[in-house]
């Protein structure tokens, strides 16, 4: 029942808080942190356990299952603090409904993480859409932005159904999440492996199904696209694990050609827009298509060491982009405006917020001794142990690329000479501070102590289990 | 057959009985009944009339019975299309009690009962001359209440549904005739006849008897009259139209292609069927795209709609039936709720259910714009909704009864009309400082409650899937 | 040699001290900065010499299980933990390290000391020390690691640390830019590692030092060939070896002690720290040797040539720098690994005090770091005159002096391992090194001074970007000012190794030098030069003199002295456009790297994605859009073309069932 | 069975013609009213067709269908002239193709 709490606690409160008419934002900023709190602990509380009512027996099993899975566990945490941090920072007109909206993402993404079953996991994934739909339409910037994101997402999550179904009626059964004996063989399985694989890479995106991305990461108010780019874009490396890997390992590997083009693309192509952007929360987007990119190879490569990689980084990029948007987003409450050639100078006058973006840049541009960099090296390890030569040495580029465009982003918002037209500066709050330290924290901690992350029992997907064993080390 | 008439036979009639004759009494009462309260009254006995019938109707599930030798079958499958039908007369009632003008009120209570009547004698019948009836009844009483209001526009929907409804039956009679040139009889039991399989006549038949179907359906292309026919009705008229129509063609529809053929030609005989059901769901969605009115918005959504619910009956399959019904269930209640929330925000005014007017609209009333929103969501298919539940099971069969090109063309019809649905709902949250709109009926207590009835089931059906098992149609 | 050894493993806790003791230092200072104020520079002073004083101690440990017999190798190897499964990381400390070690603690002191003095006054004082601190730590972790994965992360955490100093003056723009340089090129060269450490993974499934030196054998030749180039773009990089030295210059934006200690005693000699470690990688693979060696020879006598046409004194030490790891990685190069130790272990401190020694200077003029407007200093700072002098004679040098043995080493050691044109390179590299650095000196101290001559008279075409930094107003010189022995004692303490640390090399292979590395380096055979050791000297020696007249005659005659402002001009305004742009290697680089990256952004971020990509995506949406109106268009709304509409669907109907009822028949 | 003089063919070309014929006059004529009469054409044609077949089965379902239609079509007429009065009864003229508010 915990596990079932951790779904739905979130989603009543946010709904109840939907309906509530009390305004103060201090309230709301509250009771989410509470719930996200909440979550954590039950998350942590709850691990291992598992929640399960039938729900359809025809015409496939169909089950409200919920529990976490070896790797799922990771993101349910990550998602967690995430979330927590994220309404900590949160300070956005009409605040109460904001909250509603982060609680309904974080309850809908929970239970994407937890579901055992697939069509739940379809089920949440279209529902996680609708608070980030209703937040561009309510704190966005432009229209079409909510467009944007809610049509690839869907035209994304559609094919996800019909390769649900197809899934359902071919093997009889959807609550397969996190079993080791499916494996899924036959003339349909390329179509339905494809059905989930398009899904999946619009949600990560990989290119060229990533334009909703920018738009939608520097349209969102900060404290949400902290948890989407953070959390709701490991949706899709999630799935290409637990489903692609886990019961379609054999299609997965007859396309990982396509996937790795794919990935070198996004990787290359992120890393040099990214460079160019003037907008700093698009810098921050640009990289992310460019980061994750990389751990679709590492899937793609279907390696032991890589996947090990794949798990790290997802962790890491999770905390260094969900910090790095609230600091971006700290910075615009405070001067306005996000261009890295008005801003300037921030640092003297801000001396933690500047120290936060740091080290939120350096986790990102992959600095040793910080999350990023573990999960960059294994990744890579693993792509030229698997046989990559040419995609890991192009994965090099966007490294130094990387450096480039992380500093440049720092530097132009801290460094240089200050720039007397911007509104009077104030450094970071306790609150604020509050919301930025576990995931710099994490970052740090991760970086010089990533052991949690590897040892995760990987025998639940017997593919992944069996590549674990073929692995070289 | 059978010539001898039992009591089974009349109490299988009873439902329909019932609601006639409460027609009568709403009638009656309304001479009698005191100006000021004859609108509740003339709700008040349709609603208890319809909820007898509902309650007598459902006794009869799990009961199959051949009345007047075939003429009416009551079974499982009658009785949930009975029943969907009831709910949409239910609700469309109580939205009368919410828009509609006082004086005139019984007449179109008593008319919406009668016009209930000729689709639940559809639900059952078991030969043609019982569904031309009953189709007929539907409409005749159907042409008379679109015309129910002051507004040229009623009285123009009045005409084309009129006209064209007309000689979609002219055709649908035609082909009735030729069947039964085909086969010399008119029940549908005797369609089945392996003989027949070959026999022009019954192709051509079958045809022209289809094209009747696809009308009353609204498939494209013969789906036009449908947009300005929801248009123009009372708001109530078009709720209880856009279901009921629906649930009694879709009845006979079923029976007819799981019941009343020879063995082996359903797919060449339906094959036009299904072709004009994908360019359904694609041009219904389309269609949505430029509009500016909620009703023909959602009538567009309707055309769509159906198309989902045919490309489950495809493959044939029992399952595929439940499906169906279920889909159509859920259907009835997104709906159904979409008008109720129309109802709670407009008048029937020619400008009543204009787009422009749901501007804004979470602002001044938040709860109407998130029930609204549930339910575009619904009908768009997302979660948490029956609509998602009932589209991955249409997948699931028309994907495993080889008919994966309808899946396919659900999932290019929902994408685009995702669009459309996400136009409605972006406008309703839209920030407008000047929203001027005033909400005609904030307070009616009946549409509030059943638009909430809708919130609830149009959820649960989602976790508590019903689909009832005893539902093949039977021929005798 | 199957199986290779890393010191005796064992539990030593002054090792894990010495290694931990600047972290510490780093996190106190920076989290406390505002409630140390003044105590954060000699708290974390005090913390660096405790860490020097546990280096001696461990490697007493070290020492210990030798001397008792209980093993035959000297060094101390502590394993820690196991980062992630396969990646095990631990300390080292043999004798490779433990001379880093040494300088790093020991010169790091020093340097720690005087920058309480040369910092005096800036408002970011304890972030200074934090960040020195942590370049420390950063450093130990680098010269420490018992692995390649650990070597990477101190790798990139001096680059961080250098970054940081490069740019502690945030406010500068020139500063930033610089720092930014300084970490991308840096990055590149992880980069390099990086790629190494995989083809190693790959091969021999191990990071440890010991397992893949132990497995060289079973490397081909190729394989050891690239990862040895891979190894070498990271130490290209990070010691500023052509064509990636150009940031080097540039970070000579930092204040003057981070010059001295980072870019010019250690981290930018962690390239040859890392060609000497991998000294069984390389010295199976003779072509990478020869690159290396090439390579360094290169940068030696570019470095060089670039130094002699510098007026900023702070790059005319950088580009000095450049020119001595030049040799340091040309020894280690070829093979002369002790050579090249030696050369970066006199190096260590003679540069260190060069580089102090011009930050009195440069401190006295109040930031003045253009050798165009000094002059004459001789006699307003002695001391400064003669710490460079030592400094001078020692790098160029001048027998006696701790240069002279170590680059005499190099050079000689480039015969030794049969590579003549190094050898020669080397030599004629000594003769133009004796020319700058006098140059430097006399231009400096002998004449008169010239700060108040107006800027344009001696050819200062854009004073803010010569050099002349006025701009420092943070660093107050007038609150305040430390005793002025915090700067002095450093720099006289380290004249003293300046002088005399060549010695440990004196006696050729009986030298304690060679005693102590005797287990280190894999010796190889060596040839018999047709030219003697002492003839070698004989010739460096001839060449540095030719050196040091070339630049008495156009300096430091009494004439020059007379006419120094109109020569200087001259010389300014006349320089070669190719030496004056540094043979066109940053702009060389800007082009490939900079530029086409930004084409390649802009191409995609302004073009593709919104116009290409996205376009197609606007342009369904649109379609969808148009279909609508389209589909809009056939509801004419009369009702005869409805009924038209339908009549033809039943027409299509018929067909479709006349044409297959037909065909039944 | 009766003999038949007539051949069942020509009631059913019979019938399909006047089908065609109303048919043809919903879509060409723009008088309400004839349109009605068209409408009614077509049902008569299906009505004609029922009792040929009814006679060539020798079945009576066709002539009782063909009550039941008359009576509907009545009932239709009955409704479509009103409907058409309501429609029409300010207009000066009166034609299909002005009722048209309502497209798109």
């Amino acid at each position: 029942m915990l596990v079932l709490s951790l779904v739905l606690v979130p989603i009543v409160v946010g709904l109840a808080l939907l309906v509530v008419r009390n305004e103060n934002p201090t309230m709301s900023r509250t009771i989410g942190a509470l719930v996200a709190l909440y979550t954590l602990v039950a998350a942590v509380a709850s691990h291992g356990s598992e929640w399960s009512y039938r729900w359809l027996s025809r015409p496939f099993e169909a089950s409200f299952h919920f529990g976490d899975t070896a790797i799922s566990y990771w993101l349910v945490l990550l998602l967690a603090i995430c979330t927590l941090c994220a309404i900590l920072a949160t300070n956005v007109p009409r605040q109460r409904a904001f909250i509603a909206q982060m609680l309904l993402l974080e309850g809908a993404m929970l239970g994407l993480f937890l579901a055992r079953d697939l069509l739940l996991f379809a089920l949440f994934w279209d529902l996680m859409l609708l608070p980030v739909f209703f937040t561009l339409l309510g704190w966005g910037e432009h229209v079409a932005t909510a467009w944007r994101y809610f049509i690839y997402n869907f035209a994304g999550g559609l094919c996800l159904l019909l390769a649900t179904a197809a899934f359902g009626m071919l093997f009889g059964s959807t609550d397969v999440i996190g079993r080791s004996d499916v494996h899924l063989v036959g003339a349909w399985v390329p179509w339905i492996f494809w059905g989930f694989a398009i899904a999946f890479l619009v949600k990560t995106p990989v290119w060229p199904l990533h334009t909703w991305m920018p738009l939608t990461y520097s349209d969102t108010p900060s404290p949400m696209v902290a948890v989407v780019s953070a959390v709701q874009s490991k949706g899709g490396l999630y799935g290409l694990i637990a489903i692609g890997m886990a019961f379609m390992p054999d299609y997965l590997k007859a396309y990982a050609g396509i996937f790795v083009v794919l990935g070198v693309i996004s990787l290359l192509y992120g890393a040099f827009v990214a460079v160019t952007q003037n907008d700093a929360k698009r810098v921050v987007a640009y990289s992310s298509l460019s980061h994750l990119g990389l751990i679709v190879i590492a899937l793609a490569s279907f390696n032991a060491t890589a996947l090990q990689g794949a798990v790290i980084y997802i962790v890491a990029h999770g905390l260094f982009s969900a910090a790095l948007f609230l600091i971006l987003g700290f910075v615009e409450s405070r001067e306005e405006t996000r261009s890295l050639v008005r801003l300037g100078g921030l640092g003297a006058a801000n001396p933690r917020l500047a120290g936060a973006l740091c080290i939120a840049a350096l986790a990102a541009l992959g600095l040793p001794g910080l999350a990023g960099f573990v999960g960059e090296l294994v990744i890579l390890t693993g792509i030229f142990q698997a046989g990559f030569t040419i995609p890991a040495i192009l994965a090099l580029i966007p490294i130094v690329l990387a450096s480039a465009y992380m500093l440049r982003l720092f530097q132009g918002i801290m460094n240089g000479p200050e720039v007397p037209d911007l509104p009077v500066r104030r450094d970071l709050g306790w609150l604020e501070g509050l919301a930025l330290a576990p995931l710099v924290l994490a970052l740090v901690v991760l970086g010089v102590n990533p052991h949690a992350l590897t040892t995760f029992d990987a025998s639940a997907y017997n593919a992944v289990a069996s590549t674990l064993q073929g692995g070289t080390r | 057959m059978n010539p001898t008439v039992t009591n089974a036979d009349w109490y299988a009639l009873a439902p329909i009985a019932i609601v006639a004759i409460a027609a009568l009494v709403v009638l009656i009462a309304d001479l009698f009944a005191p100006k000021h309260v004859n609108r509740y009254v003339a709700i008040a006995l349709g609603v208890i009339g319809l909820a007898a019938a509902g309650i007598d109707c459902a006794a009869a599930y799990g009961h199959d019975y051949a009345a007047f030798g075939g003429a009416f079958i009551v079974g499982g499958f009658s009785v949930v299309f009975q029943e969907i039908v009831i709910v949409a007369a239910l609700g469309s009632i109580v939205l009368y009690g919410a828009i509609g003008n006082g004086e005139r009120i019984a007449g179109a209570v008593a008319l919406l009962l009668w016009s209930a009547c000729g689709a639940m004698l559809m639900a059952g019948a078991g030969n043609l001359m019982t569904i031309f009836l009953g189709l007929e009844l539907l409409s005749l009483a159907l042409y008379c209440l679109c015309g129910l209001a002051d507004r040229p526009t009623a009285r123009e929907s009045a005409f084309k549904y009129l006209i064209l409804s007309s000689v979609a039956s002219g055709f649908m009679l035609y082909g009735m005739a030729l069947l039964f040139g085909a086969s010399g009889s008119v029940a549908l039991a005797d369609f089945t006849a392996p003989a027949l399989a070959s026999n022009p006549l019954l192709w051509i038949g079958a045809g022209l008897f289809l094209v009747g179907i696809s009308f009353k359906l609204s498939l494209v292309p013969f789906h036009a009259w449908s947009p300005d026919v929801y248009e123009g009705a009372p708001l109530p008229v078009t709720a209880f139209m856009s279901v009921a129509t629906k649930a009694g063609t879709l009845a006979v529809f079923a029976r007819f292609i799981y019941a009343a053929l020879p063995a082996g030609i359903a797919p060449k005989l339906l094959l036009p069927i299904w072709i004009v059901a994908a360019i359904s769901m694609i041009a219904g969605n389309v269609g949505m795209l430029a509009q500016h009115d909620l009703k023909r918005l959602l009538a567009y959504s309707g055309i769509a709609q159906v198309g989902y619910i045919l490309a489950a009956l495809a493959g044939g399959t029992p399952l595929g039936m439940r499906y169906a019904i279920f889909y159509l269930a859920a259907y009835t209640f997104m709906n159904l709720g979409a008008f109720a929330v129309a109802a709670l925000l407009s008048d029937d005014g020619e400008q009543g259910s204009r787009l422009a007017n749901y501007r804004g609209l979470a602002q001044r009333s938040p709860v109407a714009a998130a029930m609204m929103t549930l339910f575009l969501l619904a009908l768009a298919g997302l979660p948490p909704t029956a609509g998602f539940l009932g589209k991955i099971l249409i997948l699931s069969t028309s994907v495993s009864t080889g008919y994966a090109w309808l899946g396919i063309a659900l999932i290019v019809g929902t994408a685009i009309s995702l669009y459309a649905y996400a136009k409605v709902i972006r406008a309703m949250y839209e920030r407008n400082e000047h929203a001027h709109a005033h909400d005609a009926h904030p307070s009616v207590p009946l549409a509030w409650v059943s638009a909430a009835i809708c919130v609830v089931v149009v959820i649960a059906l989602t976790f508590y899937p019903l689909t009832p098992s005893n539902v093949l149609p039977l021929v005798r | 040699m199957t199986h290779y050894q890393m010191g005796n493993p064992g539990s030593y806790p002054y090792l894990l001290a010495l290694w931990l003791l600047p972290l510490v230092g780093a996190i106190v200072a920076w989290a406390f900065g505002p409630q140390l104020k003044r105590l954060a520079g000699p708290l974390c002073s005090a913390l660096l010499g405790a860490s020097f004083v546990a280096t001696l101690l461990s490697w007493h440990d070290a020492t210990q299980s030798v001397a008792t017999g209980a093993a035959n190798l000297v060094g101390a190897h502590q394993a820690l933990v196991s980062w992630i499964p396969g990646f095990n990381f631990g300390l080292l400390l043999d004798p490779l390290s433990l001379l880093w070690t040494c300088i790093i603690t020991g010169v790091g002191f020093l340097i720690h000391v005087y920058s309480i003095g040369y910092m005096e006054g800036d408002n970011a004082f304890a972030r200074f020390f934090a960040y020195l601190n942590f370049f420390v730590f950063a450093m130990l972790t680098l010269v420490l690691s018992d692995n390649f994965v650990g070597l990477l992360v101190g790798w990139g955490l001096v680059g961080l640390a250098s970054y940081f100093l490069i740019g502690f003056w945030f406010y500068k723009p020139s500063a930033v830019a610089a720092a930014r340089k300084a970490f991308v090129i840096n990055v590149a060269g992880d980069v390099g590692i990086m790629f190494a450490i995989f083809m190693i993974v790959a091969s021999v499934h191990s990071i440890s030092y010991g397992d893949v030196f132990g497995s060289v054998g079973s490397l081909s030749t190729p394989w050891l060939l690239a990862i040895c180039i891979c190894l070498f773009i990271g130490a290209a990089a990070k010691s500023a070896q052509v064509p990636l030295h150009t940031w080097l210059p540039d970070a000579m934006e930092g204040p003057t002690p981070v010059s001295a200690l980072i870019h010019a005693a250690t981290m930018v000699t962690a390239g040859v720290y890392l060609v000497a470690r991998c000294a069984p990688l390389w010295s199976q693979s003779p072509d990478a040797q020869l690159l290396v060696g090439s390579i360094g020879g290169v940068t030696a006598l570019a470095g060089a040539i670039l130094g002699c046409v510098q007026w900023d004194i702070k790059r005319i030490l950088a580009y000095s720098t450049m020119s001595q790891i030049g040799y340091m990685i040309m020894g280690v190069g070829v093979g002369a690994y002790e050579g090249g130790v030696a050369h970066f272990f006199t190096h260590a401190f003679f540069k260190a005090q060069l580089f102090l020694g011009s930050g009195i200077i440069i401190h006295a003029l109040a930031n003045e770091q253009d050798v165009r407007r000094m002059g004459g200093l001789v006699k307003k700072l002695p001391f400064a005159f003669v710490a460079m002098l030592v400094g001078v004679l020692a790098i160029c040098g001048i027998p006696g002096f701790s240069g002279s043995f170590s680059k005499d080493a190099v050079i000689y050691g480039t015969l030794q391992h049969g590579h003549p044109v190094l050898y020669a390179v080397g030599i004629l590299t000594a003769g133009i090194t004796a020319y700058y650095m006098f140059r430097l000196l006399f231009v400096t101290f002998l004449g008169a001074y010239r700060g108040e001559v107006d800027p344009s008279d001696l050819g200062i075409r854009h004073p803010e970007l010569a050099g002349t930094h006025t701009a420092h107003d943070d660093h107050g010189h007038d609150a305040h000012h430390a005793p002025a022995w915090l700067m002095n004692v450093p720099v006289g303490i380290l004249i003293v190794p300046s002088i005399l640390a060549g010695w440990l090399l004196f006696g050729g292979e009986n030298s304690p030098w060679a005693h102590f590395f005797a287990q280190q380096f894999p010796q190889a055979t060596l040839a018999t030069p047709a030219v003697s050791e002492m003839t070698t000297t004989l010739i460096v020696l001839a060449c540095v003199a030719i050196g040091i007249a070339i630049a008495w005659r156009r300096y430091a005659t009494r004439d020059a002295q007379d006419t120094a402002v109109e020569r200087l001009r001259t010389e300014s305004v006349k320089m070669p456009a190719i030496l004056a742009n540094a043979f066109y290697f940053d702009a060389a680089l800007d082009l490939v790297f900079v530029r086409s990256s930004q084409l390649l952004g802009t191409l995609f971020g302004r073009l593709i994605d919104p116009q290409v990509i996205d376009g197609a995506v606007r342009e369904t949406a649109f379609s969808a859009q148009w279909l609508g109106t389209f589909v809009r268009s056939f509801q004419t709304g009369l009702v005869r073309a409805y009924a038209f509409i339908l009549v033809l669907g039943v027409a299509c109907f018929l067909v479709y069932y006349a044409v297959t009822a037909g065909g039944l028949h | 069975m009766l003999p038949m003089s007539v051949p069942l063919l020509d009631y059913v070309a019979l019938s399909s013609v006047i089908f065609f014929i109303g048919v043809a006059g919903v879509l060409i004529r723009r008088n309400p009213l004839i349109v009605l009469m068209s409408i009614e054409l077509m049902f008569n044609a299906a009505n004609l067709l029922f009792m040929a077949f009814s006679r060539a089965w020798a079945h009576n379902a066709g002539h009782i269908f063909a009550f039941l239609v008359i009576t509907v079509a009545a009932a239709e007429a009955a409704i479509g002239l009103a409907i058409v009065v309501t429609v029409f009864r300010t207009a000066r003229h009166v034609d299909v193709d002005d009722v048209a508010l309502m497209k798109g």
